[in-house]
């Protein structure tokens, strides 16, 4: 294959993400939710780079998105007055980037050594022990969290602040989704994705192969985190101004991040990106129709889904599409 | 210098010991079968030849190197390449993909960007005849064009040793006949050393090996060439087994 | 002083670690038999608290009365999963399982808010308490942890004293032994996750006489992580091994517990909490088959 | 008493059974014999019903149980010695062999099928405490087989009994079977890759190879006969 007939798949997912961009920016009012889909967008593509290339679950990845806002809220907290202006952001983002890198360097280390279950049951307990951690050794301000929206002002002016919380970090939002995307399709072109299927479908015929399946494991495990966490940077501190362990460690954008990746198809590309969107989309709808009753419906969806669509939506596509042109664009 | 020597290589599982006390040597670019009957030591004979897990005692070399501590993917660079029994495709990649995967990871791996190993993989389909399903995914094949990708894969690593496991079980003879055949064709092609663990199959054994080892209760009971050790006494008793009454003569 | 204070509170953690220990037998139950983790284990546990909630503020019936509604509760609502999911996903991959399990807990929170809100509540059962001279041991804290260890000797009676307890053994020994001696399988898969549904939402009862307070549909969580580390302890597969290890892990709990509110500037309860998610790590990382296994 | 007709079976997409034709009278012992990797086994299994058929039928005294699950198959007298004896390790001998009494019309006669069990291997009388897993490998041989006995069968299937053990003990074994049918008066199908002890013992043999039957008739039919060194040997 031609590298640019590799890369081609890349077009539905610009083309997707300009869309709703264009949604968001065109038509009055919209914005929030655009945002909104953006965001569940990044979740599931960031998440889908690990779960869904792997075949292992996370249940802890909600840790990083944690660990991401704090490295975004923390210089902002503490540094406000130093007159840094912008540069704050390019420095809260790297240690969103730094902070998520450690934690799952740590927790890759120790749990990627271990197989299916075990390391499921390693990564339960990731967010909450992170989250007791904060609170109990009364780390970055302990339970009471960071409150810096008048850091923020401090910081960038009035004006500008406001820009950053109503517009800049959901664009940014945007270009993690993206970022994400492409880095899903890099590696599925090029020998990691590879070794990575070898080791979905089998991690003994895989090793036989001589893939160092470890050290695939945690590339991909490392990637995804880092992703995560400027996520939370982004989409959480920069978003909202406070930071609180207890929602920032909050096991429900885990589930939220596998039923984005289900609803999809895990491990294609465009999975989470039409997962995101059906997901935002009825989730939103539910908020109006049945206020409070999200979790309780999509809950029995991903059972649902396990059990009679195990390929997601874009999973049966791909099959649909086989042998016709549209086979080079979507996976 | 041999391409791979065992020396008195035990493994145990709890209280059993599954092989015990092995010692032999694979010679470049011969085709040696190891038999025994069910249970003699011989899948876990392999899983500690190419690291699957790691012997109890004893050593292992490859080329003169000692790889007794080496993980499955070291080895694997090295030269060894495997199949399994029971055929493992990666059944979510196409066929090209999954041969292209052990041109990517093999021996040669490092020096194999995707595109080259893909280019690779069409040469191996062409040898082993599945050109029409290149692009479909393996798990849709049947058994035997899954053992034949599964021996491409293993090809496309550039072994110099390939260890087959029962690479003919679950065949009918005109398919074990030509696999026999295809299997020479490939040692004489690919110059690489080649261990089939047929132990049942004898037709194939008799017509593929140079060498064979019998393996009995975990030991190393026969090494010889294969007229030899098929007509051995011993092999013929922990085949046929020998006859109740002769334990009184 | 601080002896007295670390020996009292290893006494009440004994006192826990069975209870703990009880509400693990149901996981390590249903890993033995199906090689299932039950991810939603910590809100089966919270079904259970509310079920003693529920009857003794609705009807003033005392917990006690709640441990047989919450066995049939429980082994209901296993039942009903099993035969709606879990057994088409026993021969998919372990991912299957894991999703799985973890959504049934999800639907179990969700529901329960929806019945009782997510405001945390409590009730106070008003049972004499006993000062044994280092610390003070409420009744209704004994009646629990008696309880827990009526309830696994009566599992291990019935596993090794009656024809179906030995059955159900037999096939987490063997299947294709139990398959010859004329054991339907199939059945037992399905009664064991119903068993194990039944005693950890039994157990949440158990819990809730020792700890009356802070009930919550999300309370689970801390449990399913608890829960894992004492059945890791305990070797996963070993309904017996996961009691032994809960009485472990309350009184390393509580140790810990009394040495973290030593430390200054430390909240000593979510240390506590922390400190159960590094041993789980430490624990997988040593020895993933379990420590108190004897092989 | 049991007849298989055109069985095919196998795991997933891997068919191992191509279609074998038997049939086991009442009251003999017949032996199946073949190569390791012939599908005796899996043969064995899909009889019992934990590997699928296919296709094909299985009729037990003349009732169609194809489709019937393993334990309702045990229910009607029908009964294995696994190859893998498939004991349960961490039971005691005396609890296996209970569990072998687990069917209702088994539970009736428990006593005397224990001391019949006890009366032909008497060292699992002295062992009846022991974890089974801890005896050697012929006292668990012992313990299959009594286990199978516990259940009242009519009919067992025997899958390598003779695996690995020492010569004597081989011996012994196979004068166990055939007092089975002396004596109990059951029918046994006997899977052997030992082929001499196995002609001793048979009433009529079949050869099976690559997943279908290749040859059959009486012990002294068979014996010698070019057939079985094929497949054995390929020679």
């Amino acid at each position: 294959m031609k590298n640019t007939e590799k890369y081609l798949p890349v077009i539905p997912v610009l083309v997707a993400y300009a869309a709703l961009l264009a949604y968001g920016v065109l038509i009055p009012g919209k914005w929030q939710i655009a945002s909104q889909l953006a965001f569940y967008c990044a979740l599931g593509q960031a998440f889908n780079l690990f779960m869904g290339m792997t075949g292992y679950v996370d249940f802890g990845y909600v840790a990083f998105l944690g660990v991401g806002s704090y490295g975004m809220a923390l210089p902002i907290y503490h540094l406000s007055d130093k007159g840094l202006g912008l540069w704050l952001i390019v420095i809260g983002i790297f240690l969103a980037a730094v902070f998520s890198f450690i934690l799952s360097l740590a927790v890759g280390a120790v749990a990627l050594r271990l197989r299916g279950a075990y390391f499921a049951i390693a990564t339960i307990g990731v967010n909450e022990g992170f989250r007791f951690l904060i609170e109990g050794a009364r780390i970055w301000n302990g339970s009471e969290g960071l409150l810096f929206f008048l850091h923020m002002r401090t910081a960038f002016g009035k004006q500008t602040a406001t820009a950053i919380s109503n517009y800049w970090a959901d664009g940014m939002v945007f270009a993690v989704a993206i970022v994400a995307a492409i880095m899903t399709l890099i590696y599925m072109r090029n020998k990691v994705g590879y070794a990575l299927t070898a080791l979905r479908e089998d991690e003994d015929a895989a090793k036989v192969m001589g893939i160092n399946v470890t050290k695939y494991k945690i590339t991909a495990f490392i990637t995804s985190a880092v992703l995560a966490g400027i996520l939370g940077a982004t989409a959480w501190s920069l978003k909202y101004s406070y930071v609180y362990p207890s929602d920032v460690f909050e096991i429900h954008y885990t589930v939220e991040a596998i039923i984005n990746v289900l609803l999809g198809g895990a491990g294609t590309l465009l999975g989470p990106l039409v997962g995101g969107i059906i997901y935002g989309v009825s989730k939103y709808f539910l908020a109006i129709i049945l206020p409070g009753f999200q979790l309780l419906i999509f809950a029995p969806v991903i059972i649902a889904i396990i059990v009679l669509f195990p390929e997601g939506t874009v999973g049966m596509l791909k099959k649909k599409v086989i042998g016709t042109p549209l086979e080079k664009y979507i996976i | 210098m041999s391409l791979l020597r065992c020396e008195n290589v035990t493994k145990r599982f709890g209280g059993l010991v599954a092989v015990d006390d092995v010692t032999f040597e694979i010679k470049h670019g011969e085709i040696m079968a190891i038999v025994g009957p069910n249970g003699a030591g011989k899948t876990t004979m392999f899983n500690l030849i190419n690291g699957v897990f790691p012997a109890d005692e004893g050593k292992i070399w490859f080329e003169d190197m000692d790889v007794t501590d080496f993980p499955a993917y070291k080895r694997a660079h090295l030269g060894m390449g495997r199949t399994f029994q029971i055929p493992r495709p990666f059944s979510s990649a196409t066929v090209q993909e999954n041969i292209a995967i052990g041109a990517m990871f093999g021996a040669s791996g490092s020096e194999t960007s995707t595109d080259m190993a893909m280019e690779m993989a069409d040469h191996y389909i062409d040898l082993i005849g599945l050109k029409e399903h290149r692009d479909k995914p393996a798990g849709g094949l049947t058994p035997i064009e899954k053992k034949l990708v599964e021996i491409a894969r293993a090809l496309a690593m550039k072994p110099k040793l390939l260890l087959m496991d029962e690479a003919m079980a679950g065949m009918n003879p005109k398919d074990i006949d030509e696999m026999v055949v295809f299997i020479k064709h490939i040692r004489d092609t690919e110059g690489i050393a080649i261990v089939a663990m047929v132990e049942h199959i004898m037709r194939a054994v008799a017509g593929l090996a140079e060498r064979v080892i019998v393996m009995h209760q975990g030991a190393l009971l026969v090494d010889e060439p294969t007229q030899k050790a098929l007509t051995d006494p011993r092999v013929i008793e922990v085949y046929l087994g020998k006859p109740p009454e002769d334990e009184h003569a | 002083m601080i002896f007295e204070q670390l020996s009292g509170n290893l006494i009440q953690g004994l006192v826990l670690g069975a209870v703990y220990g009880m509400a693990t037998m149901g996981l390590s139950l249903i890993f033995g038999v199906l090689k299932v983790v039950n991810v939603g284990h910590g809100a089966c546990i919270m079904v259970g608290a509310y079920t003693a909630l529920f009857m003794f503020k609705q009807f003033g019936l005392s917990p006690l009365f709640a441990v047989p509604v919450a066995m049939i509760i429980g082994m209901t609502l296993g039942l009903i999963f099993y035969y709606s999911a879990i057994r088409r996903l026993l021969k998919g991959p372990e991912l299957a399982t894991l999703l799985a399990t973890f959504s049934f807990g999800v639907i179990l929170e969700e529901t329960i808010k929806q019945l009782f809100t997510s405001e945390v509540v409590g009730y106070n059962w008003d049972l004499p308490k006993f000062d044994i001279g280092i610390t003070v041991l409420s009744l209704s804290k004994i009646l629990a942890a008696v309880g827990s260890i009526l309830v696994a000797l009566l599992l291990y009676l019935w596993f090794n004293k009656t024809r179906a307890g030995m059955a159900m053994r037999s096939v987490v020994e063997d299947d294709d032994g139990a398959r010859v001696c004329g054991v339907n399988v199939d059945w037992e898969y399905a009664l064991s996750f119903s068993l194990g549904i039944g005693l950890t939402v039994t157990s949440g009862v158990l819990l809730t006489m020792f700890i009356p307070v802070g009930i919550n549909p999300y309370m689970g969580g801390p449990y399913t992580l608890k829960a894992f580390v004492i059945a890791v302890l305990g070797g996963l597969a070993s309904p017996y091994g996961a009691f032994f290890g809960g009485v472990v892990f309350g009184l390393v709990e509580n140790g810990s517990y009394t040495l973290f509110a030593m430390i200054p500037g430390v909240e000593p309860f979510a240390m506590t909490r922390f400190f159960s998610f590094v041993m789980l790590l430490v624990i997988l990382l040593i020895r993933p088959t379990g420590i108190l296994k004897a092989k | 008493m049991l007849k298989v007709e055109k069985l095919e079976s196998g795991y997933g997409s891997m068919q191992v059974l191509w279609g074998p034709d038997l049939e086991v009278k009442a009251g003999s012992i017949t032996s199946l014999l073949g190569p390791n990797g012939a599908g005796k086994s899996t043969l064995l299994w899909t009889i019992l019903g934990t590997v699928t058929p296919t296709n094909g039928k299985v009729y037990f005294e003349g009732q169609d149980v194809t489709d019937l699950p393993a334990h309702k198959k045990v229910n009607l007298g029908l009964t294995m010695v696994p190859e893998g004896k498939n004991l349960f390790k961490e039971m005691t001998v005396f609890d296996n062999l209970s569990m072998g009494a687990y069917r209702k019309e088994a539970q009736e006669v428990k006593q005397e099928n224990l001391e019949l069990v006890y009366s032909m291997f008497p060292i699992l009388a002295e062992r009846k405490d022991q974890l089974a897993g801890s005896l050697s490998g012929g006292q668990q041989q012992m313990v299959t087989i009594g286990r199978a006995l516990m259940t009242k069968p009519k009919f067992i299937m025997m899958d390598e009994p003779s695996q690995g053990l020492a010569p004597k003990l081989i011996m012994e074994i196979f004068q166990t079977i055939v007092k089975m049918k002396e004596e109990i008066g059951l029918t046994i199908l006997l899977v052997e890759q030992n082929a001499a002890a196995s002609l001793g013992a048979a009433d009529y043999v079949y050869v099976m190879h690559e997943g279908s039957i290749k040859a059959e008739g009486t012990p002294d039919e068979i014996k010698g006969s070019d057939e079985i060194k094929e497949a054995y040997l390929g020679m």
